[in-house]
């Protein structure tokens, strides 16, 4: 029977090769799929699009990837706190793409869900509008096309091997948006569960979206800024 | 309290904006002197806080014993949430934003003009760190209220005929607090609807027929 | 402090009037909103927009009201199987739009979402694409708008009093959606439960998109085609 | 097995489109002939039966101990799902198929022509149903397969070069299951893919030219 299920990273990842696109969830360090990553840059491919909120942040998940100079051109509404990407971009080595974050999101969905263009208010009136149809609505609107990508890379801290999957807390984020929009989509679990593990209301995502789960290992699931109540 | 201007401090701006709140009231915290709303606000006044990476019921910060890497707010600062919290991802989230159904949101910026348009992203020349949320943020909320200093530190007057800056989102902002005075975009000019102790009209800047 | 949360469907739906709009949750007579329904027909408020996928089945549910002659106007995607709303079209007494179901539900979400427009490939060259606009993507296609109402009136397994739901095996369908798109969301649960009890991951429509709560009494929950194992 | 034309029964016509499905597919399944296609597959074939009011999962039948108010399939009767099943909204459902990520939508149908374009919603003057889900299905979905008798009652062929009835989708379908063979859209032709036994060309309706 034909099974979805891989042993690892490196298992998982078999097809990657230069110049593809990539969506990585995650927000800021939060989701991200340490383990697909890592294995990226132990592959060293090249000339990767990436398409992350953040493309890394301090020092860290899609930065490791940009230290090596593997990703080409980026797609993401927010570059602070990441001084690897602002030096590959001021430095001009990697082309990058402001997305408005509404937008970001709900292009992503778009390509997920088949929706082929929508009109939303956000950046009209501003440089985000240049070279996009305007059109009036209740708001003046500008239409936004759907965001593919050949993988994503999916962190949930629960998978089943169909691919169904529950994320915790904050972490859900973009995932299960890109797990909708990757043409191949490779999850990595804190936990592998068995089929009906998951209460079904309760599926976050159904298995339909992925092609590949694996258990991941040695998460570090580090806090990027920890404000604590005693502080 | 003398004729002497006496600005409001950032605590004093935000329990300003606090007396604008409704009980049971939603609201998005930009980063910056928007989140000390969150530490501000009376229970009593029974806020959902919506943080735009997937939370609705945002509370205090969390202890050394609770403390989560995967609970933060769109800041990225560890957060706790409070009972009747939820999480959602990214699409619903801003759709919560775009399709109204978060009363307030309030944000930083660098200009406001009398349209009401905002510049809050970039400076050209400098260091571009992106838009991430701010350009959703302000269409669909009920209200958006823009909590700035009266003046760079330059000395530059911050509310403008027209924003030099490049926009964050054009005809936008309901309301601002500076340390100055709380105003309301009116097209052409800014109504001033309150003022910091002991400043007056003339203070408020260069341009004295915006101030109505 | 200001609640959300009504004694029953009388208090909760306080402010009908004649000519609205009004959003039913339910596909045929699963998860549909009894309670309002009823005291809705008890009001006898009339010319009635009605928003639902099948606008009742079987004399039940929205059929109620077409019995009464309550409802003007029906967006819908399939009248089979309602002989009330069948005999009223026939008879020119009903104004009944025809909507492609996933179009439906899109345009749902769409007004819950904030977005003004999509363009999607289904209908394209069928009559549901009579007087829209057209547009080539990857295939052909047409552009569709939001479709809101004055109320939505919705049916959970499970509610807290900020309007938290949780929904039952397939009843969820329509119903987060019209909730989000809904001007004012009138929800009845099966269980109105403490805030907190319905864990925040697994909550399927958070509460800024309810305005008002109560808990329904004398469920039927009748089942329309009954199908066994053993027949 | 004579020179008789010897057409397949609905279990055949069935069987045929049972062996057309690979191991671990999604399927959404329309009302009519294509819900047998739950019914026969062997459990080794490991498929997904998606239902668009927004379950993935269906199984077999429910006892009259486990039967549930709440859990449906699209034809409004009840159902069982497996493990691994899961529930989602309508939205979420209908981006399953229009998103590409159903592997297979088994269609029932009135006509179907060389174009590809199935019409299989509404007679003119006679009592209108309504398309449901039929315009969403037969967009999006990697396979459209329809299966239809080949001949109405009144005589007339299904199979067209163009469609006659209100179209539920324009070049949409790549096979065709009828009870006297398997064809494939050409543009102007139907590719002949198989025939039941005993059934030859002329058999297929009155256009020679229009099977290649």
């Amino acid at each position: 029977m034909k099974t979805k299920v891989f042993e690892n990273a490196a298992a998982a990842l078999f097809d990657l090769r230069d110049g593809i696109s990539v969506m990585s969830g995650g927000f800021g360090l939060c989701g991200i799929p340490e383990n697909s990553i890592q294995e990226i840059r132990r592959q060293g491919i090249r000339n990767i699009h990436a398409i992350s909120n953040n493309i890394g942040n301090s020092g860290r998940g899609l930065a490791w990837l940009l230290k090596q100079k593997q990703i080409c051109s980026a797609t993401c509404s927010y570059v602070g706190g990441n001084p690897d990407l602002e030096q590959q971009m001021l430095a001009g080595e990697i082309d990058v793409t402001l997305v408005p974050q509404g937008t970001f999101s709900e292009r992503i969905r778009a390509a997920g869900m088949g929706i082929r263009g929508f009109y939303t208010p956000a950046g009209y009136g501003t440089l985000v509008a240049e070279g996009k149809e305007a059109r009036e609505f209740d708001l003046p609107c500008i239409l936004e096309l759907p965001l593919v990508a050949d993988f994503a890379i999916i962190k949930a801290e629960k998978g089943d091997p169909f691919g169904n999957l529950w994320f915790k807390e904050t972490a859900r984020n973009f995932s299960p948006l890109m797990a909708m929009a990757g043409k191949i989509t490779v999850v990595e679990v804190e936990q592998l569960v068995e089929l009906g593990e998951i209460e079904p209301e309760n599926v976050h995502l159904p298995g339909v979206f992925v092609q590949r789960i694996y258990q991941g290992v040695d998460y570090e699931n580090v806090i990027e800024i920890p404000v604590l109540a005693e502080d | 309290m003398s004729d002497q201007p006496n600005p409001w401090t950032n605590l004093e701006m935000v329990d300003e904006v606090i007396a604008m709140l409704a009980d049971g009231s939603s609201l998005n915290l930009g980063i910056g002197i928007p989140t000390l709303v969150a530490q501000r606000i009376p229970a009593s006044k029974n806020v959902w806080i919506h943080s735009e990476n997937g939370v609705l019921g945002v509370s205090g910060r969390p202890t050394r014993e609770t403390v989560s890497p995967t609970l933060i707010n769109a800041g990225k600062e560890t957060i706790s949430v409070k009972p009747g919290a939820s999480y959602f991802d990214s699409a619903t989230s801003f759709g919560m934003i775009r399709g109204g159904h978060i009363d307030v949101c309030i944000l930083g910026g660098m200009q406001v003009d009398t349209e009401g348009s905002l510049a809050n992203w970039m400076i050209p020349g400098k260091k571009v760190t992106g838009m991430g949320g701010a350009m959703d943020l302000v269409h669909g909320a009920k209200k958006i209220i823009v909590m700035l200093t009266h003046f760079a530190k330059s000395g530059e007057v911050k509310l403008l005929h027209r924003c030099t800056l490049p926009l964050t989102g054009k005809n936008v902002v309901h309301r601002i607090i500076t340390d100055y005075g709380i105003f309301s975009p009116m097209g052409e000019t800014f109504r001033v609807e309150k003022l910091a102790p002991g400043v007056t009209r003339d203070l408020l800047g260069p341009e004295a027929g915006m101030w109505t």
